[in-house]
């Protein structure tokens, strides 16, 4: 069983605080969890809200309805009502009344904390309350997050709490609620996932420009700097945060850069440098709709076309696409192996519904653990940084030593030294092309999910995992006969890996959140697809188990 | 010596100011004493943003307007290397405008010495940054008719560490900036040194700089903000040359927690 | 009025500095005496960059960092209309620096009212080019190391037709200030307006601003560069607001010769 | 019957000049001709030449061999000695023998006019003599050429002409040369075309930072911007460039950008911008060989997918890629009648073979005729920018008048205002995208070329028409069955139009200037084509004839 809490109001009313405490505070119980986000681009105001969804089995998607709705303004409860499932609860931060148990969270915290802000700790000790759950555990766990801030702290937070759990006791009933059980209690979101598995992998220099909805990997970066020993940069512009990223690669040092769409426009022109240049480049795009501005706080999948030809010229890349936490911290990793193995740029796509994903996995490996970056130590002084090999891949030295590494963004010899001899040209050219042998030879197959002789196999890439997952099975529960095709590298395609798992599907049916079936198109293009259904998404919210069913039910 | 290097004759114009650079540049590099191994030469493109290819250094030839950001990521890398950036001014102060004012700003570390022929070369002669007002070419048929960028200005406002402009006309003086600018440790060191173009720039020749460049008196004292100012506001029948502006900052690196120990990539070879 | 305009409502902050300039913006339109159907307020991507769609004019709200040229664009294709361009300063000193000093050079006739925060409001809170020395953020988590952009610097170094700075402290004076810019018929106009942001800037409030605040005296003649360096380069416990610098030069429309005539716009019209 | 003239030596010694001087002089003799260039990335030294192709029939590509070279340096005789057709000469500034032929073309114009400048019209003399025209002919065109620079200029170039003609006739032989007919005299290059296109249909705005080999348009485009009324505007960088031409789109006036490879990439989040404020703006791609810096001076076919797929989010665009002069005019004209039809951005692929092209054919039309703008006069106070309609273009009214006109690079609603509301922004996203209907209907066919059962068939687009066309009629001439399918417009696809031209060829060759095949997995994404064999070239070079037709015959 499992149930969806969702708080709402205002941006600036502290529904991140109330749902990130709630989230912690669940997963604390044992119980699966896993929540969104849906917030618009405004400081204050508007309308947010946050999704704790728990379960007893494991979950993978946010749902669009929600059981119990704790809405802090007015608009909140009007326009969510309707999403309340049968038997729904609504707790109002105010006077009750039309299906609304009225609760003053914020003028309860006043009282009994002296402070509104504490409001949020209110409304988690209701929730607490309602769903039946231990009110002790929830102060315990206040007591472990409040601790550096003092007994004080802890115990205003801890009677607002108990305060919480007694008005809802008087007010609200019960809504049936999962047992607790034994599900980790390491939580993590996407942004977190990317970033950690960055700072593990030994990631040495960072660059952003701020830009939704990469920030919160960036930001995550920057608060573990100091522990990892990473230099954290924000950039002037995202040209000048791609092509530091490429000085550091030259240099030696894993590095990387986040961005979304319009940064990611920017710095298309630094990815064509990495290729020229062979640098082991990573860069983070976060996906929103656009085109242009767009939504930024929105989600989609509409970049994907153009992450695989941005750049002018002819190079090789690899694309990942992680589905689940757990994806983005081993692609992350993937990526930058991928990069130095095969000495050119990788990109990882997510985007924000991904990035604001937070869900409790088994402990992520945090131990500092550098990957090889296949770095040719002590270069005689006849090195050659473009010496041409059958793989494709050249001895890479980095500048300090014996030999000089010489790298450049025009035409150049295998020395690294400019030319505008045609025959050496094409030389470079070919080596350089070759790594797409080596690198479609490892390239990740797809992952079915679904019974073999599926009749309707679903094509999902990248944050649609999940979603796509429930709908599998909820398809499957109600007799029908689904499986999944989904694809967490998306560049180059492992397209024998993938033919061999496609089955004999009587439907095909691409789900993606863009609106020309991007995926689909390149799937054709790559010779693995002719036809096939679209069941896209591109209003800005994510998909959900739910949507997917009904699309395919139609 | 790598292989091939030989066949990395300088593509530039009988006559072009660019030789006399190089040749400086190889002699501040000696006189510095810097270990060439530890030399990193960072350019963009144009004529100017060939040179690290004519020289024995390590060499990063990036994009077009991008070799200061280029440059600040290597020196964060590793911040044992020393960074020269040899560019053009389009390449500075056109197309990389942005990272001049940043790098500026940020004090990395690293030595900017910008070819300022006041023309791009390398694309046939059309206005750069610093082009004069007036000056005519085939894309600028009136003339030109924005205000020339002052680079020496805007790093002086920036608190810059080390501010300086030469000329071609003067290899001595040249040398000499050339070697206080390596000699620099506190951080960002801009080198503006006019250029004359043979082919594309027929107004400010070499004659004419060497008519105008005017030396620093000894007195001035390059720790005062406003009389550096004043020198780097002049232009014209009189042009100064020589240090214009010094101050005393710590440099990106040094303010860079992470940096403190070993470099990035020592810790990453440490381990 | 548009229908669809009734349900936009700024997405500010209560308390945002940002009301204040939306409304001394509306009362400095009505003073000018600009007629709103010539009036384009154009604008990058940010809290400030969203004051168009909050007042009754023609809007071109394009990309976050291009404000300056898009408004050149249009000042080129219709020079009869009025150019304001309303932007923040991660947006105009940051990602649109660059075109900040091009624009300055070009002196085209664009006015340029920055709602200088010192933060980057929209993308909650980082630093911003012109964020203090050790201002602390969630990525600057030791405090901002680069020195802060000077804006006014830079535009009276590059012999900016108006440069004034304002703060949303004094209403009135912001309000002559707009009205004096607008007023402007020279060229580019710059108006750096000290904006407090309630919610990420929790060092520049508008009581710091307000003590800070020093009108320039009447005795200051605008039209001396020296002067109005010194005055741009002073900030801290005494911050002067007012006409920092005028310069007298056509404008780049003025030096057009295609826009001698018509506008670009009515020759094609004509036809 | 064809000839081949080349002229080679270093940058800067006058190769230009001199083949610019051939061409103008032999198209005034009414033969048809076809100049290339083949030059470095430097202004002075090097290795650079020019060819003159005269025929006594209309020409398309130039020819890997020469009949007649004039070789200026040493190396110039001893690298280009080889592509030397049997029978042909060599002319050498130097001394004879080893099969060249001396002729000191400095010292003679040092003599005959006190300067060594004019070596160019004495080698030009040369030519002519060594062909066999009439160098009084060539004296003429001198003196129309010169007229502007007094008459002591003229005299001294006649001088130098006739000198060239008399050393030649001392010393070399003659070489067989088509005889003068009636070919128009009018000489284009693709570069002008694209420009003189541009100012005739009423650009008023031209934007820049400079770039090969898009420069020369910019540069035409300033040297008539008096005569048309015209701002052309070195930005301050390509970003600005491109941001440039959209303030001016949405002030009403017809603007355009022209750039290469690694300038587009900087403007590929305007082109975005365009996309959502629906502007109608042009920007010219000159491409050569990358990635990043590559090759700038040579040619490349390699931008196609990244043109298509460039720009974060969804939105329409047309993508024309002419193949010859005419088409460089006609589809310049074209692309913004499109871009205004459709209010959307548009792409003229070109690349520096079809930039530095020059021939002649029947006079351009260089009259100002402004393209319809379809804008909406005099809109009411209630006007929306934005309305919804069925075609998805919605009435453009520009600024200055009653109606507001509100453009944003956010989601927004019909009248342009900022919005967060998701389903106005599917409501703007789809009429938006409705636009392809519109644009797929009007899109151009491509060109069949050849018999209607050819047994092989060669796909092309952009500047390769001509050499397919060459390589075509001489595979049929020697009992081969080939034909070309020409694309000059290659999104979106016309694939109505393209079934039914493909007949039941035997063999498919996609014949691209680049190395993975680019425009043949356009096609297959467009389900037009399954597999197809592939003749790319992307040493830096154009096709040539030749070159296609060994590639053919393998
Ligand atoms: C993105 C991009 N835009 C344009 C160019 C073309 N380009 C190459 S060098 C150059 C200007 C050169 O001028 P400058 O930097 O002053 O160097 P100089 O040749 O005068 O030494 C330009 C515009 C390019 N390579 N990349
Ligand atoms: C190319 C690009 N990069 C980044 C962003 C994200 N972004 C939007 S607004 C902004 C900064 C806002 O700061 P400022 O210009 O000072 O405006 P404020 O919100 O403070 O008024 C950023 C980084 C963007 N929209 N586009
Ligand atoms: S064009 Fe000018 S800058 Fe370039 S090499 Fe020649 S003289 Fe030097
Ligand atoms: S975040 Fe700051 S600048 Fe933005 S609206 Fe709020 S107070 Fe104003
Ligand atoms: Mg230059
Ligand atoms: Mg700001």
């Amino acid at each position: 069983m499992d149930i969806n809490v969702r708080v709402a109001g205002e941006a600036g009313q502290g529904v991140l605080t109330t749902g990130n405490l709630l989230v912690g505070a669940l997963a604390g119980l044992g119980l699966h969890v896993l929540s969104s986000q849906s917030y618009m681009s405004r400081i204050r105001g508007g309308l947010n809200w946050f999704d704790v969804r728990i379960a007893d089995e494991e979950l993978f998607s946010p749902r669009r309805t929600a059981d119990l709705l704790v809405a802090l303004t007015p608009p909140a409860r009007d326009i969510l009502a309707e999403d309340l499932t049968e038997g729904g609860m609504l707790l109002f931060d105010g006077a009750g009344g039309d299906g609304a148990v009225g609760i003053e969270f914020s003028r309860a915290a006043q009282e009994a904390a002296g402070s509104k802000l504490m409001a949020n700790t209110v409304a988690a000790g209701a929730v607490f309350a309602v769903l039946g759950y231990d009110c002790g555990r929830l102060c315990g766990y206040l007591a472990t997050q409040f601790k550096k801030k003092g007994d004080e702290v802890v115990a205003a937070n801890v009677t607002c709490a108990r305060r919480g759990a007694e008005l809802a006791g008087t007010h609200a009933g019960r809504i049936p609620a999962p047992a607790p059980a034994a599900a980790p209690d390491y939580l993590c979101s996407g942004a977190e996932a990317i970033g950690l598995a960055a700072a593990a992998a030994g990631v040495k220099l960072v660059t952003a420009y701020p830009m939704t909805p990469s920030t919160p990997t960036f930001t995550y970066l920057a608060a573990v700097a100091d522990r990892y020993g990473i230099v954290v940069e924000q950039a002037e512009d995202e040209i000048a945060a791609v092509n530091m990223i490429c000085g550091a690669a030259y240099a030696g040092v894993p590095a990387l850069a986040a961005t979304s769409g319009g940064g990611f426009a920017l710095m298309v022109e630094g990815l064509s440098l990495a290729g020229i240049m062979e640098l082991p480049i990573v860069i983070v795009l976060g996906q929103r709709p656009g085109p242009a501005t767009g939504l930024p706080t929105r989600t989609a999948q509409q970049d994907l076309k153009f992450a695989l030809s941005a750049g002018h010229g002819e190079f090789v890349r690899a694309v990942f696409a992680p589905g689940t936490i757990q994806q983005c911290y081993e692609l992350t990793r993937r990526a930058l192996q991928t990069a130095h193995r095969f000495q050119t740029p990788v990109l990882i796509l997510t985007d924000e519904f991904l990035q604001d994903l937070q869900k409790n996995v088994p402990p992520l490996d945090e131990s500092p653990r550098p990957i090889d970056r296949h770095i040719l130590e002590d270069p005689s002084p006849d090195y050659r940084r473009y010496e041409v090999t059958e793989s494709g891949v050249s001895p890479r030295a980095i500048p300090g030593g014996e030999g000089f590494v010489i790298c450049d963004s025009d035409v150049h010899n295998d020395c690294g030294n400019i030319t505008e001899d045609l025959q050496t040209h094409l030389t470079q050219q070919d080596k350089r092309m070759r790594k797409l042998t080596g690198l479609t030879a490892e390239a990740l197959p797809p992952q079915r999910y679904g019974p073999d002789d599926a009749g309707t196999l679903l094509l999902a890439w990248g944050s649609s995992y999940g979603p796509c997952r429930e709908a599998v099975d909820a398809l499957n529960a109600h007799g029908g006969s689904a499986a999944m095709l989904h694809f967490s590298q998306v560049w180059p395609i492992n397209a024998a890996g993938a033919r061999q798992l496609f089955g004999r599907p009587r439907r095909v049916i691409s789900v993606e959140g863009n609106c020309t079936g991007q995926f689909a198109s390149v799937l054709r293009e790559a010779g693995l697809l002719e036809e096939c259904e679209l069941l896209p998404r591109y209003d800005g919210l994510p998909f959900t188990g739910e949507y997917i069913v009904s699309g395919v039910n139609g | 010596m790598n292989i091939g290097k030989a066949d990395t004759q300088p593509a530039w114009c009988p006559g072009c100011g660019n030789f006399a650079i190089l040749k400086t540049l190889e002699e501040a590099v000696a006189e510095a004493g810097i270990d060439r191994r530890k030399l990193v030469l960072v350019s963009g493109i144009g004529q100017a943003a060939k040179l690290p290819h004519y020289t024995r250094a390590n060499v990063f030839n990036g994009l077009h307007g991008r070799a200061l950001p280029a440059a600040t990521g290597i020196k964060l890398a590793n911040h044992e290397l020393t960074l020269v950036v040899t560019s053009g001014d389009g390449d500075m102060y056109g197309e990389g405008g942005n990272h001049f004012i940043h790098a500026v700003r940020r004090n990395i570390g690293v030595k900017a010495f910008v070819h300022n022929n006041q023309v791009y070369g390398l694309t046939k002669g059309q206005a750069s940054p610093t082009s004069e007002l007036g000056f005519v070419t085939k894309v600028q048929t009136h003339g030109v008719v924005s205000v020339p960028f002052n680079p020496l200005a805007l790093a002086i406002v920036e608190d810059c560490c080390f501010v300086a402009r030469s000329y071609t006309g003067d290899r001595d003086h040249l040398r000499r900036m050339m070697v206080a600018a390596l000699a620099e440790r506190g951080g960002f060191a801009l080198l503006d040194i006019l250029q004359p173009c043979v082919t594309f720039n027929k107004v400010n020749t070499f004659r004419w700089y060497k008519e105008r460049a005017r030396p620093i008196d000894d007195s001035h004292d390059p720790f005062d903000r406003e009389k550096a100012l004043r020198l780097a506001l002049k232009w014209g029948d009189e042009i100064p040359v020589g240090i214009l502006y010094r101050s005393r900052r710590p440099s990106f690196e040094a303010n860079s927690p992470a940096l403190a120990g070993k470099t990035l990539v020592a810790q990453l070879a440490g381990r």
